[in-house]
């Protein structure tokens, strides 16, 4: 694959290993007093495990598991309004694969499609956009969660529909945006990072200047990265090699993808669609002040909140995250999922407790799918 | 009384002429030798030799779509039983198959499954002996369900279990892995992918034979059906109570469908093949085993995969990048995913 | 998160809507290249590459970005590579 | 795992660790002796037995509702095979099991129908040995289908077959005529009706083996399912190539499955049975068939119901009213009619 | 059964049989010159097959099969109508089973059924109106079929529809009288008829009065008759006896069901419901005045026909009886089923050609099912 | 056409609708009852036999006109049960 694979050569990998391997002993990273790397995309999460990099990475570089994947962090109850919308009358709600699983309240939207709600998995807005097209008579709702790389996307659907005067087109919008998070992070006194990797799809809508703050106001190094192994570990020799030289600038490893400044048309569509949300529930996480997206009063016939009054257009219940469940700490780094009380035991793949052991990019399905839970198993 | 029903009605399932016609002209006069009764009677030398034992085993087959590149429903519900005997060292002999067709399906469409079966099980060399339709209402099922049971015979000293593979063994599998797989996935047209991937839908009793003979200490098999090559390693390797190593490089996987496991986010060690086996042999029987599967078509790509391993106890692989991980059992079937 | 993935935009399918065909290993899929469009006619952004996401053409790949990065991975490798034939010389001299 | 699951979803179908739970914990474990394997290996002294033939059948079970009034669709889809092989003179040793599985099926049905197969089973004296499920979307089946085959041995010496029914051959049915047809009629709602009629659905199996005790020169048994007992009478006087009379006077009929067959404008000679069989033997056998079939509980209501003669190729009823009419294959279910 | 099974006894029979006969014999009649007794009802034709009376009569008795099956003098162009309303979007069509099976020009709505369309077969109008009860975004068609005994049935769903303000169903109507195509057969040079068994259920509805003109008028003997097989041989007796004594009255065999001025309520919901049209097309004998009813316009929001503009309400095309059909001289009594020439040729229950064929209560079906297929077979 | 069976009612089950429980041979059907319902309630209607058609009471059962007609039958199989025992002793006597 064009663009991939040679980002996969073991050779360039063991030159960059040793290269880290170099940078690191001379900033004096050990096993013991290790420096903190968040990735903050659970893609490069997922790529971390995937190519075995944890393990072929200098023992110095521990890798902490950001809060970057949109599916650990949506908050139950926001689960139990999809399950609200899917199971009205009438309704096809659409939705990416990845929210399948994640435990609602109650259930699952794979829980509730099995007790009859019409529910199905959709590759791209575009194809819920279709599947309205192709039925007048119902209401098709499009389950519109992710970061800013998936956020342009679904504003585009609505500027479409929108076009067309679809009338049964809708978007539950649960969209978020990475730099409030991180600011969350940075400002929590239990912090411990040295440095990030930064989002390359995310930057390639935003670029890369959004993480200055990262940068200027808390002096910590960030690398932009692309997600093959090699991206993964040239972005973390380029947060080294910052620690080590006293820097913390923006870097961009991922320069063929993200341009400096992102994307023009989509963030044109972002801003025409959409407006910041006071403040946004993140599960683990609490609220954090404008770290969600709404869908304009332009664009209301498009938001499923105000078609069906549910979510922050309706009556909101709290809900607690579950009893014992660590994501919190897991998702700001305080934590390593198999150091969870949880982990392996009320919470696994099959029955997960807390949405980072649904998701495949989930930090704690993660450690479970590549081993974890064995190395605690055999560990007790 | 020739069926001049274009599609089947409710009237062919109900126990009278219209069944009896349907029966007659779309199943039994295809199957050869003709006579697919209602209960067969068989005899078989090999059965009754001492020490020989019958092999027995059942699966439905529900595909969507019921016709895809590379193959049919029908051609699966004889391959897949015929696999699932041949895999525990049986010779397969007979199948039974039982359909149940959707009120409006295309008698046309009956046709050529029944044709494909035919076809496919005069390859494979069993015979189709039995067989029951059953016709339900519109919407009751989706189009044509098959389910073959396959009875067979494993020799005296024919021995194959998960549990016997120990440390040493090397793991084969017969060729690229996930075709079967990524082709459904293309075929169902709500992803709107396309691709030249074609199922690998097969037959492996004959190169299950020839393996054997290449291969007398051979310890099991597995066909890799839903949950692919990593759901069967790690079935074996929890019978076996031993580790499984394998290497990503050394995985034979076609360009399109990483391209297409790359675009939805999943992983080929669990596409779902229908003409795909894995075989655990001694390592000094190995290139043995690999000569007799290449020599055959259906095992032309057939190569070494992995090994059972002492010191733990799962499946691991060294990624081609150097790295190790650790290739666990899914909850459920693999979502296409976006993040 | 974000799973992106290049593909080549291979034929413009619907101008209007701004459709393309785009390929990844020989597997396609239509997608939107409302994002990467520019002023002329679409027609410009056969043969390129783009990054996919969720049926989107998302932004175009720089090709030259892409080599210089190569570049400086491979003038790494080599350089690793120089150094530990050295290593391996010196260890075969020093009869390790 | 223990399943918390209330209702099968997508991911107990996926081949992963959802499906492996579902498999072990509400299948596998209930049968007796536990592991219904994947690949059943088997022996049996009687088949290796100079002679003997094996017997090999198939049914897919699609009743609705799924549980009727004296029984599921677990019951019929071992009854029913096992008596597919019983009328052929076999005695029936396995049967496969092959479940597809409606998305949305609650658990505790499935539990409830699998229970049922194992008592049942256990009954009838065969082990279900295979089996297989899988996991279809909501609506693309109608909650649970269930496909048996089943294997069993005909004894050297021992020829059932409709071809050898002659002339003077009586006929004998060893109970009450349409109770599961009229119980399922019933039973689906849409007509409203309501009865005390339980479906008379049973394992055969042990009575056919004392019917052969008794009288070992029968020439012919056929389970009375779809179309029931003119159906079955059909098809024997067809491949007998003689006539067959029987007399309305001496069919077993339940009142209420008479008013049932008055009220729709039915015939219960067509009505489907689950647990009924007719069997011809020789006239100076007659006596001692009856007797051993009335000794067991699902033979108690057997009687004489007609016999084969020469003169016509047809099957005759002489109606209680002293007339005769002929008793012709239906062409398709009967429907329910006003006129 | 009560007020059935006593009406068996084979005793009573033997003793009927041989009064028929010697009556018979006393007027004349022989196989070669019989007399001839129309039993009108489809009902009746059954019985006598199910009972094999016509075995066992006297062989100068000879049954013909009159017209009285709805389904049978169901022309294909009103199938085809039935299956046109049943494609429509939105529509639930529901109907006695005796209508699946017939032949429109195309395909029998069972046909229509196995491609997509919603068919559904009930036992009673009142089912269909509790489907539309329960569908209310459906249109639920009831295919009103029948001579007067079912006519007051759906009659009396109409006005509890109306009474109810259902707006979503409505009725197919195609109920038909039973004196007119009498009078019609009457009037037939060819007609041969000696006498009648009147239609027992039709009489319980519009008492025996209605046949007046059938013994004044064209001065035929008529004794309208039940169902079992006593009452069939009763009626028969009681026909040969006019025709003995030279009477030509209508009298009651039925008295136990059927009141001599019918049923009030009955009537009064037909007269309320229906009126004539000018005249109705049946198979096999082309258009005959005033003989079928259509739905008033006071409650034309019922009518199927108004809805969907078919039927009369539409463009009819004409349709010929298939070439080779002799359901025309068959159900005059012109003809016996197997001397049609397509009998058991073009013409099976499996492949129906002609109507007569495919209802159980047709002619020829009943001659084929009780074996007159096979006595053709072997006579040839 | 027009199958008729004789049921007996045995409940009513909507007073105001004019529905109630029929039952022919231990099967129940409700039934309207509509065109045999009299000025009175219709529990008056409890225990008598009507002719049943698609899910109607049609027609109420005369019990006295069903006796009449059942005895003339009755007389005559006695008759003809005479006359043929008649005949029987003829024949006997006459040696056949
Ligand atoms: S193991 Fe479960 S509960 Fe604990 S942090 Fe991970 S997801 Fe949350
Ligand atoms: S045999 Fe067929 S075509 Fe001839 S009269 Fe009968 S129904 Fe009509
Ligand atoms: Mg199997
Ligand atoms: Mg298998
Ligand atoms: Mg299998
Ligand atoms: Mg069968
Ligand atoms: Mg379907
Ligand atoms: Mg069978
Ligand atoms: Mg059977
Ligand atoms: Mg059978
Ligand atoms: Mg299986
Ligand atoms: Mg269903």
């Amino acid at each position: 694959m064009k663009f991939a694979s040679e980002f996969r050569d073991p050779k360039a990998a063991k030159a960059l290993l040793a290269e880290i391997a170099r940078v690191a002993d001379k900033i004096g990273a050990t096993k013991e007093k290790p420096i903190h790397i968040m990735e903050i995309c659970g893609g490069h999460t997922h790529s971390i495990f995937r190519y075995g990099l944890d393990k072929l990475i200098h023992e110095g570089v521990e890798f902490i598991h950001g809060p970057g994947c949109p599916v650990c962090v949506l908050p139950r109850a926001r689960v139990d309004e999809c399950i609200e919308i899917a199971e009205r009358e009438g309704v096809i709600f659409t939705t990416f694969g990845d929210a399948m699983r994640v435990p609602g309240s109650k259930k699952s939207l794979i829980q509730a499609k099995a007790e009859g709600a019409d529910i199905r998995m959709v590759y791209s807005p575009l194809d819920a956009l279709e599947l309205a097209r192709r039925n007048p008579e119902r209401e098709v709702v499009f389950f519109g969660l992710g970061f800013e790389t998936t956020t342009p996307s679904t504003a585009l659907a609505i500027q479409q529909a929108s076009r067309e005067g679809l009338q049964n087109f809708s978007v539950f919008c649960n969209h978020i945006t990475v730099p409030e998070p991180i600011k969350a992070l940075l400002d929590d006194p239990h912090m411990c990072l040295d440095g990030f990797i930064g989002p390359g799809h995310v930057s390639m809508v935003i670029g890369i200047h959004p993480y200055d703050f990262i940068a200027e106001d808390y002096h910590k190094p960030i690398a932009v990265a692309g997600f093959e192994p090699l991206d993964l570990l040239q972005s973390v020799l380029m947060v080294l090699n910052q620690v080590a030289e006293g820097r913390a600038e923006v870097e961009n490893q991922y320069a063929r993808v993200v341009p400096e400044h992102g994307n023009p048309v989509s963030l044109a569509a972002i801003a025409d669609v959409y407006e910041r949300r006071p403040s946004f529930e993140w599960r683990g996480l609490g609220e954090i002040d404008a770290s969600g997206l709404r869908i304009r009063p332009a664009y209301a016939a498009f938001d499923a909140e105000e078609k069906f009054g549910v979510g922050y257009a309706g009556v909101r219940t709290e809900l607690k995250d579950p009893e014992g469940c660590a994501c919190g700490a897991v998702m700001t780094g305080r934590m390593k999922p198999v150091d969870c009380p949880q982990f392996g035991r009320g919470c696994t793949p099959e029955m997960p407790l807390g949405a980072l052991m649904v998701s495949s990019e989930g930090a704690c399905a993660a450690y479970w799918q590549y081993g974890g839970a064995r190395a605690r198993e055999a560990a007790e | 009384m020739a069926l001049r029903d274009e599609r089947v009605t409710l009237a062919h399932g109900g126990g009278g002429k219209a069944m009896r016609d349907l029966i007659e002209e779309v199943f039994t006069s295809v199957f050869a030798p003709p006579g697919m009764e209602d209960q067969a009677r068989l005899q078989a030398e090999a059965l009754a030799e001492p020490g020989a034992r019958l092999a027995f085993t059942t699966d439905s087959y529900v595909v969507t779509p019921i016709e895809f590149p590379g193959g049919d429903i029908g051609k699966i519900a004889v391959c897949g039983t015929v696999n699932d005997l041949a895999v525990g060292g049986a010779a397969p002999l007979w199948l039974s198959a039982a359909f149940i067709i959707e009120e409006g399906t295309e008698i046309a469409l009956l046709r050529r499954i029944v044709a494909t079966m035919a076809r496919e099980a005069e390859a494979a060399g069993v015979r189709i002996v039995t067989g029951d339709t059953k016709v339900v209402g519109r919407g009751a099922c989706d189009g044509v369900f098959v389910t073959t049971a396959g009875v067979g015979v494993i020799p005296p000293g024919i021995e194959m279990a998960a549990g016997l593979v120990a440390p040493g063994d090397v793991a084969i599998v017969n060729g690229v892995l996930g075709d079967h797989g990524a082709t459904i996935l293309a075929a169902r047209g709500d992803l709107a992918l396309s691709s030249a991937i074609e199922s690998d839908c097969a037959a492996l009793g004959h190169l299950m034979v020839d393996v054997l003979v290449a291969a007398p200490g051979a310890k099991a098999a597995r066909d890799l059906t839903r949950g692919g090559l990593a759901s069967a390693l790690n079935e074996i390797a929890e019978a076996a109570g031993c580790g499984i190593e394998i290497a990503e490089d050394a995985l034979p996987l076609r360009a399109e469908v990483v391209g297409m496991c790359e675009i939805l986010g999943l992983d080929p060690l669990y596409l779902a093949n229908e003409g795909r086996l894995v075989v655990f042999v001694p390592e000094d029987q190995a290139e043995a085993a690999l000569s007799a599967m290449r020599a055959r078509p259906e095992g032309e790509g057939a190569v070494i995969v992995g090994r059972a391993v002492e010191g733990h106890k799962q499946v691991r692989m060294t990624t081609a990048f150097g790295g190790q991980r650790i290739v666990d059992m899914l909850v459920g079937e693999q979502l296409p995913r976006i993040c | 998160m974000c799973l992106g993935i290049p593909g080549q935009i291979v034929a413009i399918t619907d101008e209007s809507r701004q459709m393309a065909m785009a390929e990844v290993s020989g597997v396609r899929r239509e997608v939107s290249v409302a994002c990467v469009a520019d002023e002329g006619p679409l027609s410009g952004l056969i043969g390129q590459w783009a990054l996919i996401h969720v049926g989107f053409a998302m932004s175009l790949i720089d090709e030259d970005e892409a080599a210089k990065t190569l570049e400086a991975l491979h003038d790494l490798g080599e350089a690793q590579e120089a150094l530990e034939q050295m290593a391996a010389g010196d260890a075969a001299l020093a009869g390790e």
